[in-house]
């Protein structure tokens, strides 16, 4: 077990609070920040196995594709906020009509 | 030396379950000003996760992106939807999801399951492994710069980053075609007004630090964008808004300039050596400073525009 | 280790006794005025302390000076932020505490 | 030395968790808000720290939080809790 693996794991445990909290949470609000935590965790994941070289430096080419994710991610939630807030402009309401009626 | 790998680790396991919890916190505490808050704190810790990975780079984008962006992004949505709901109950205290109790422990009970293989698989994987790193390493005298992760980036997978500019420029677009949001004009405020006239010179000159070291040190086009992006955030926090005269045309340029020249270099590429974004190596120092100090440029503002919301065009409109 | 050693290890040792005592007022004083002087006693002082500890050891003059830009750029930001929450807690409403 | 700066951070790190109390509880949002202004500059001295002897790159990352502290802040006051809305979640 070494710092990697740690890492890994918390990433690992990210995803799946994330995954949870997308699932179950119906405010749409909550769901993006749920998505940006399954996101955190994902990355994570890449960084950290990507630091198992030991002391030397770590595999470049995971840290530019999570830069790259990053930055897609904030433009991501920044489009999925603004769909939100039209959707509560037309509904009133900031969450998904349910399929099954209750 | 014991001392400081035990230290080292506790450090280490202390960040790891903080950041756990507060990820926690956010997605079920029952009040959302708080969640956000929460998300906030946690895109700090994240930053300092990345330091202890050994990855600045990312730090850096972390650290321009959540200090600068994101908590700037969600507040502000946080208060337009308030102001849709003026008179409706607030959207603040939503109860935890109405779902049925079964169906979440059900949820919960399947996300542990696949929790637990995904960590039984990642600890399966070989204690060490090099990864890509040799190669790049080998060929880094050939890329033009000597900051591994900038060779990534605008040399050996630069198809990569000419599509994620695409993908930028796209999420403006949809966001620009959805029109504009009720917005709440700002107050000025002295102390704000000197505040951000003492800040943005030196954020500015930040960005183009962090783009001249990437060549060599952590840093690149992806950091100083971000961090010009924070310049027009807090400018458009102060109730500043773009002149009409650069409204058209110079915005239009700006956004599409970092994608454009991307294509037209690597159609040249083509054209010259066969093959796509493949740069002769006596160039491609050169060629990655003019992409990367375009792209930056357009990060920035496309950043910067995504947290306006509408068209400039459009709001004159109405 | 030197003198000057010993003397940034004290130093940094009371930066973060700041930043302990900073983080106290903020769970016990009792409204959102009072906590706003416990934080700057983190801010201004605690940083402080802590970057002239660093900057006695550190390797070059460009440190000293980076390690310097940066307290200045938190004193400015927190001097504003006090000054912008304060306002707001005002008009709000929010009342100031009495004993 | 290297022992004393992990060991400082691991300290700041420990007040910074003790700080997410002060998230939870609130009440007010500028509670929460304080809170979150103080894990900024935590974090800075935090990177500070661990940038000493090691990577000097940290105090660039450092010089970002610090740069970028107020952003945040502003955003709060002057969009989520703007001084003409009439509403109480304070004490």
């Amino acid at each position: 077990m070494n710092v990697a693996f740690l890492y890994t794991l918390v990433g690992v445990g990210l995803f799946c609070l994330g995954l949870y909290a997308l699932i179950v949470q119906a405010h749409l609000l909550r769901k993006i920040l749920a998505f940006n935590i399954m996101g955190s965790g994902i990355f994570l994941v890449l960084v950290a196995l990507a630091k198992r070289s030991g002391n030397a430096i770590p595999d470049p080419v995971p840290h530019a594709m999570v830069i790259t994710g990053i930055v897609v991610a904030v433009s991501a939630t920044a489009l999925a906020l603004t769909l939100i807030l039209k959707l509560t402009t037309e509904t009133g309401k900031a969450e998904l009509p349910d399929e099954g009626g209750e | 030396m014991e001392a400081l790998s035990l230290l080292q680790w506790s450090f280490d396991g202390l960040l790891g379950l903080s950041l756990l919890w507060l990820a926690w916190q956010a997605l079920v505490c029952t009040d959302l000003f708080k969640a956000v808050v929460l998300f906030i704190a946690f895109g700090l810790l994240m930053a300092l996760t990345w330091v202890r990975l050994a990855a600045p780079d990312i730090a850096l984008a972390e650290a321009a992106i959540g200090a600068g962006l994101t908590g700037a992004l969600l507040l502000s949505a946080l208060a337009r939807s308030r102001v849709i709901q003026a008179n409706g109950e607030s959207l603040l205290n939503v109860p935890l999801a109405a779902r049925k109790l079964q169906f979440r422990w059900l949820v919960a009970i399947i996300l542990l399951i696949v929790a637990a293989g995904l960590g039984y698989a990642v600890l399966g994987l070989p204690p060490e492994a090099a990864g890509l790193s040799t190669e790049v390493a080998a060929n880094l005298t050939l890329s033009g710069v000597g900051n591994p992760v900038t060779a990534v980036l605008l040399n050996f997978r630069a198809y990569d980053t000419l599509l994620e500019m695409a993908v930028l420029l796209l999420a403006l677009l949809a966001v620009w075609s959805l029109g504009g949001l009720p917005q709440r004009e700002a107050v000025t405020d002295p102390v704000l007004d000197s505040l951000v006239r003492l800040l943005i010179p030196v954020l500015i000159l930040v960005s183009a630090y962090l783009l001249w070291v990437g060549a060599d040190a952590p840093g690149g086009a992806f950091q100083a964008g971000s961090v010009l992006s924070a310049a027009g955030v807090l400018l458009l926090l102060a109730g500043w808004r773009l002149p009409l005269r650069l409204a058209q045309r110079p915005l239009r340029f700006a956004l599409v300039a970092g994608t454009g020249t991307f294509i037209a270099i690597a159609v040249l590429t083509l054209i010259s050596t066969g093959r796509l974004l493949e740069y002769p190596p006596a160039q491609a120092g050169t060629l990655i400073l003019i992409l990367e100090a375009v792209a930056t440029i357009s990060i920035g503002v496309t950043l910067a525009a995504l947290f306006q919301g509408a068209s400039p065009v459009h709001k004159e409109k109405q | 280790m030197m003198v000057s050693d010993y003397l940034a290890v004290v130093v940094l040792i009371l930066g973060a006794i700041f930043f302990l005592a900073g983080t106290l007022g903020l769970l016990r004083f009792p409204d959102v005025y009072t906590r706003l002087h416990a934080l700057t006693k983190a801010d201004n002082v605690g940083l402080g302390l802590i970057v002239i500890g660093l900057g006695i050891t550190s390797e070059s003059l460009v440190v000293a000076g980076k390690l310097l830009l940066i307290w200045l750029l938190v004193l400015l930001a927190g001097a504003s932020v006090s000054y912008l929450i304060a306002r707001a807690a005002l008009h709000k409403g929010i009342r100031l505490w009495k004993r | 030395m290297q022992t004393l700066y992990i060991s400082l951070a691991l300290f700041l790190l420990l007040n910074l968790c003790a700080g997410m109390w002060r998230v939870l509880r609130g009440p007010s949002p500028a509670d929460r808000m304080l809170a979150a202004q103080l894990f900024g500059t935590t974090a800075v001295a935090v990177l500070l720290l661990l940038a000493q002897g090691s990577a000097a790159a940290l105090r660039d990352v450092a010089l970002l939080f610090a740069l970028l502290a107020a952003v945040t802040a502003v955003a709060f006051v002057k969009r989520a809790w703007p001084e003409t809305d009439v509403e109480h979640d304070g004490e």
